[in-house]
């Protein structure tokens, strides 16, 4: 399967929704949609191209908008395929992918507490890896490391 | 009894690692489960970020212990495409050679742990024993027994001592002569058959709605190994089969790995003559400065020099031990990865923890949870 | 030797001590010293003394003799650098707990959850002041050993789930259920196992059932009764294949998660006593006891204490043997422990019974050869 | 024969509440007492107080002698660890418990349960989301009882030091007795910990 096989099977459907489909080493291509139509190109996916297994979800902090991205893969076409949405920094919201596929339930866990991406409708969004109650998302940009050293002789000068 | 919660975790035998799985019971019945993660989160993804790319391939080793040349691979290879390098193909052999022998290291270290969970002690005694021998020749060519950190980005770190190969296969044929020793203790028990047959079924479609992957997809009969359908680093010139067996469940999972042992045996036999008829280079002659000479201290070299090197993205996807595992390496063109993301097959087969733990006793946790074979670190990260 | 029976050892031991402090003493004082009631008393405390010495020592070095078996078995060399080859490793161990902090845990019930293992530990030491260890041991005077050993046996279910309910503890009261469950399913088929024995012997006294083997030992005869006692003992012993109660894989560490230091030790040493007992009686009921072949030298089996030797050694054989089913058996599910013990070990009793009872009426079997003095 | 009635008694304490202070004679009428009789008092107070001396004698030199170096004898041969694997260094924890090494030999078993051990061997990164759980773990167990910290995370983060969601080091949460450099030591390195600790305890006075 190529770019221009995903283009050609998911425009009709989405219209405006697919913003493009570029070639991406290793996968079928990587299709860039808008967020708010996430759940029908998720649809289209899974039902017309058969990408039934979806592998893995992510986010990253590009500091002046966060991108999500979903790795599907087709057991006809054997590819993965590469799914990737911009949300707004100010409001990062995307649908959940966990309706359509159940296996998105503790990635996007993983990926609202690590990059701080709210999925809606989401059966259970609540802390995977970090504690409750932690309110720090450590993927961002803005979240620095430091030596424990460099961070003992912080809090002594608080 | 009335219905209760209990934790089996995060220090419990079951669990061989840092997890809890919280456990709904009424009497011996399992009512519901839900596994608790990230007690052994390390943040690598976000470490990963503050190193230059070589040094990434340290905390791989780390993020999953029992299976460590499978994650520098996975790394190497995404690394590799983000920064536009091919390695000789030597290089690839031998880190095929790598995966083979790690890959039956950590069947070893499952079956050691699994038949254990079962209450059948000495065969943990056995895998252990045997395992030790593949660590042994780790050692001979890497210098240590679990933490490698032995491929490069463009290739590997050095060529394999002398007479390694006629080691390798002393090794090989006394693993072949243990296999059937090791079915016999298993299979050969009708206590093993009646508690493992039928146990913790997990049909294939609900496999792939899941994202189960590895030993336990194949084991509900699907035949789908990346390293036939998406073939990486050597796995195209060599011959072997996929293991497959169509129980979805616990026996079949057995199965599934031993049958993949068999496997490996017989693709390293394959790579260990084209290895000693096809001497040549093991590390890209044309890598970047700043990725370092051979045998330089990793990394040093990149505060030294301005970067200026195309920009990319790197995605691959290797079949580890237990499963898919992917990764997603994003270069900006700066010294350090911008963004490091794995997938990682043991997150996805413990979230399904639900389909195929409850309606079974307690007493069948251990064995349905050893054959999904946890491994925390590369769950947690 | 052999007409000399420990109780009477005993109690010449101690009219002698008694006796020697009365002739130094006044004669007032000498006639309450030499007080018949008093040297019988003495004598008792001397029998107990020597049993329990005899007994504790012997478990200790069944714990040894597992972990070296165990050992091997898994290609290993196990305790070998305290004492000579790890002999005193045990004895380390328990002076250890011995050692060790006593602690209640929180919310836990303090009667049953400090007289659970001492209830245990005593139930599991009367046993062995009932079985005859060789043909001088005890007078032999009681005449149903055989149940008062098996009654007293069976105790200790209902001291387990007392310790482990008043633990206060999940993972504990699981375990006690399960013990209670297995032991009370596994008595019904040891009992009827047992009963097959006394149809051919005819008598319940241990002694006797011994010396009814002297020509040739029930193991051959009573094979399907021998098959049922042992899987049921190793039920009772709470030993893999079943040794469910203390699972290590689901339950922590089974009914006693919540012991350590001198309680824990208590619990490990009326296991292994408890181990000793089943050995023991396995012996008693199905290998001849003391006795030996006829075609053993007599050289071998006449020095003094022969029969004590040989006892040990046929008690330890056997123990070897469930070291090695631990070593090469997973463990089984309840559901299927309980049913293995309501619906196959029980027909297998009766059917052993009924065969008891044929071998009892035909009097001779060609296989075993036609042995006069069978039965009543 | 007069004696002169000397007052060297203390002054009386005022009597409390009507309280009177009871047995209290004057230095005199105790002067007054025959000779065999202080004698007697004498041997009244030294009796006790050599068999104070005595026993506390006895009881500080066998506590030294006999008692104190049997039980750590006893204490060193049979150190149970805790049976938990934190990360990277549990396998090799395991594997000094396979049939290469075999750790049983020196009378290391692992329990599973804190109530039974004495030994906590942290093998591993510890995180701070299992740090509360560890401290559970280290209080449960009953004293006397030891920790080794394994691998270069138990003694100081190791390669995740920097990390956000990792303690550096776990002796900021429990005393450590003995660290193990590695990553991850070797099961040489970890038996040659035990060892050590070992020769602690038989150093030990408590």
């Amino acid at each position: 399967m190529q770019p221009d096989d995903l283009s050609r099977a998911l425009g009709p459907k989405l219209g405006d929704g697919l913003l493009s489909v570029e070639a991406f080493p290793g996968t079928a291509g990587r299709v860039r949609f808008r967020a708010e139509r996430a759940l029908d190109l998720f649809r289209a996916v899974r039902d017309d191209l058969h990408f039934g297994h979806l592998s893995m979800v992510g986010g990253i902090d590009w500091v002046d908008h966060r991108e999500v991205f979903y790795v599907a893969w087709s057991d006809e076409a054997r590819q993965y395929v590469f799914l990737s949405a911009d949300v707004p920094a100010t409001a990062p919201r995307i649908e959940s992918a966990s309706a359509v596929w159940p296996s998105a339930n503790w990635h996007e866990r993983e990926t609202w507490e690590m990059v701080g991406i709210t999925f809606e409708n989401h059966p259970d969004l609540r802390h995977l890896l970090m504690p409750d109650g932690y309110v720090f998302n450590p993927l961002l940009r803005s979240f620095k490391l430091h030596e424990p050293e460099e961070l003992e002789v912080k809090a002594r000068h608080v | 009894m009335s219905e209760m919660w209990i934790n089996m975790g995060p220090q419990h035998p079951m669990t061989h690692g840092l997890w809890n799985l919280r456990v709904k019971i009424d009497g011996e019945m399992i009512l519901d489960v839900d596994p608790e993660m990230g007690y052994l989160h390390r943040g690598i993804e976000k470490i990963s970020e503050d190193r230059h790319y070589n040094e990434v391939i340290t905390l791989m080793d780390r993020c999953c212990y029992v299976a460590g040349f499978a994650w520098e691979h996975l790394y190497i290879l995404s690394a590799e495409e983000a920064l536009h390098l091919r390695p000789p193909e030597r290089a690839e052999y031998l880190r095929v050679l790598c995966d083979e022998f790690q890959r039956i290291g950590s069947h070893l270290m499952w079956y050691a742990a699994f038949v254990q969970d079962l209450g059948l002690m000495s065969p943990f005694l056995y895998g252990m024993r045997d395992r030790d021998l593949v660590l042994d020749l780790f050692q001979s060519y890497t210098g240590a027994r679990m933490t490698y950190e032995y491929m490069r980005v463009g290739g590997v770190r050095n060529d394999l001592p002398p007479g390694f190969s006629d080691q390798a296969r002393k090794v090989l044929d006394w693993l072949d002569a243990r296999f059937p020793e090791y079915d016999q203790l298993c299979l050969g028990s009708t206590i093993f058959r009646e508690r493992c047959d039928n146990l913790g079924l997990l049909k294939a479609s609900d496999c792939v709605a899941h994202g189960v992957t590895g030993p336990m997809l194949r084991s509900a009969g699907m035949k789908r190994d990346l390293r036939k359908d998406r073939p990486y680093a050597a796995y195209d010139r060599l011959d072997f089969e996929v293991a497959v067996a169509d129980g979805a469940d616990v026996t079949a999972r057995y199965l599934v790995r031993m049958e993949e042992m068999r496997q490996s045996v017989r693709i390293l036999r394959q790579v260990l003559d084209w290895l000693d008829h096809h001497p040549g280079p093991v590390l890209a002659d044309r890598l970047p400065r700043w990725l370092g000479a051979p045998y330089a201290p990793i990394g040093n070299e990149g505060y030294l020099l301005k970067r200026n090197y195309p920009k990319g993205v790197g995605f691959s996807a290797v079949e580890e031990p237990h499963g898919e595992a992917q990764a997603y390496v994003v270069n900006d063109g700066g010294e350090h990865p911008y963004r490091v993301k794995f997938r990682s097959p043991v997150f996805a087969n413990i979230s399904a923890a639900r389909q195929y733990l409850v309606g079974y006793h307690v007493a069948d946790i251990p064995p349905i949870m050893g054959s999904v074979d946890v491994c925390v670190g590369e769950v947690d990260r | 030797m052999a007409s000399a029976t420990l109780y009477s050892v005993s109690y010449d031991l101690s009219s002698a001590l008694l006796h020697g402090l009365g002739s130094i003493l006044p004669p007032a004082a000498a006639s309450v010293v030499t007080n018949s009631d008093l040297i019988v008393g003495l004598a008792v405390l001397i029998f107990a003394v020597i049993l329990l010495a005899a007994s504790m020592i012997n478990t200790i070095v069944l714990i040894w003799w597992e972990r070296k078996l165990l050992g091997r078995f898994m290609d290993r060399r196990g305790a070998m650098h305290v004492g000579y080859a790890g002999l005193l490793q045990n004895f380390a161990d328990g002076l250890k707990l011995f050692r060790k902090n006593t602690f209640q845990p929180e919310e836990a019930d303090a009667l049953g959850f400090y007289g659970g293992p001492l209830a245990y530990m005593v139930t599991s030491l009367i046993i062995f002041g009932i079985l005859p260890i060789s043909s001088g041991w005890n007078s032999g005077a009681l005449p149903l050993t055989l149940l008062l050993a098996l009654a007293v046996f069976s105790f200790a279910p209902l001291f387990i789930f007392i310790s482990a309910w008043s633990s206060n503890n999940k993972y504990s009261l699981m375990g006690g259920m399960r013990s209670a469950a297995q032991m009370i399913a596994y008595e019904v088929p040891i009992l009827l196992a047992v009963v097959a024995v006394v149809i051919v012997s005819g008598s319940f006294n241990l002694t006797t059932i011994v010396y009814e083997q002297q020509n040739y030992w029930f193991w051959g005869p009573l094979v399907v009764a021998l098959i049922v006692f042992v899987a049921g003992m190793l039920a009772e012993m709470e030993r893999i294949p079943f040794d469910l109660p203390e699972a290590e894989a689901e339950l922590v560490e089974g009914w006693n998660t919540e012991y350590g230091g001198m309680l824990f030790a208590f619990f490990m040493l009326a296991d292994y006593l408890r181990a000793l007992v089943g050995s023991i009686l396995v012996v008693l009921l199905f290998l001849g006891g003391w006795t030996m072949p006829s075609w053993v030298p007599s050289a071998a089996t006449s020095f003094p204490l022969a029969g004590i030797v040989w006892f040990m050694v046929k008690t330890y054989i056997v123990f070897g043997l469930f070291v090695w089913v631990r070593a090469s058996l997973p463990r089984v599910r309840t559901d299927q422990l309980l049913r293995v013990g309501w619906n196959r070990m029980i027909p297998l009793s009766l059917l052993s019974i009924f065969l008891a009872a044929v071998l009892v009426t035909v009097k001779c079997l060609p296989v075993f050869g036609c042995v006069p003095s069978m039965g009543v | 024969m007069t004696t002169p009635t000397v007052q060297l008694a203390p002054p009386k304490p005022a009597a409390k509440d009507g309280f009177e202070l009871a047995g209290e004679l004057p230095m005199a009428t105790q002067a007054a007492v025959p000779f065999i009789e202080i004698e007697t008092l004498r041997a009244k107070e030294f009796l006790p107080a050599a068999r104070e001396a005595l026993t506390s004698l006895i009881a500080e030199q066998g506590q030294a002698k006999v008692i104190r170096p049997v039980f750590n004898w006893a204490g060193r041969n049979s150190l149970f660890p805790l049976h938990w694997g934190l990360a990277c260094c549990a396998i090799e924890f395991a594997a000094a418990f396979g049939a290469r090494w075999d750790a049983e030999r020196f009378g290391v078993v692992p329990r599973s349960s804190p109530r039974q051990c004495d030994l906590m061997i942290v093998n591993g990164t510890v995180t701070w989301k299992v740090a509360h759980k560890l401290i559970t773990l280290y209080e449960q167990m009953p004293e006397p009882k030891w920790v080794i910290a394994m691998g270069n995370c138990a003694t100081g983060g190791g390669p995740f030091r920097t990390a956000y969601s990792v303690v550096p080091g776990v002796d900021k949460l429990v005393p450590v007795d003995v660290y193990i450099a590695g990553c991850p030591p070797r099961p040489e390195a970890m038996l040659d910990g035990i060892l050590k600790l070992e020769e602690l305890i038989r150093e030990r006075k408590e």
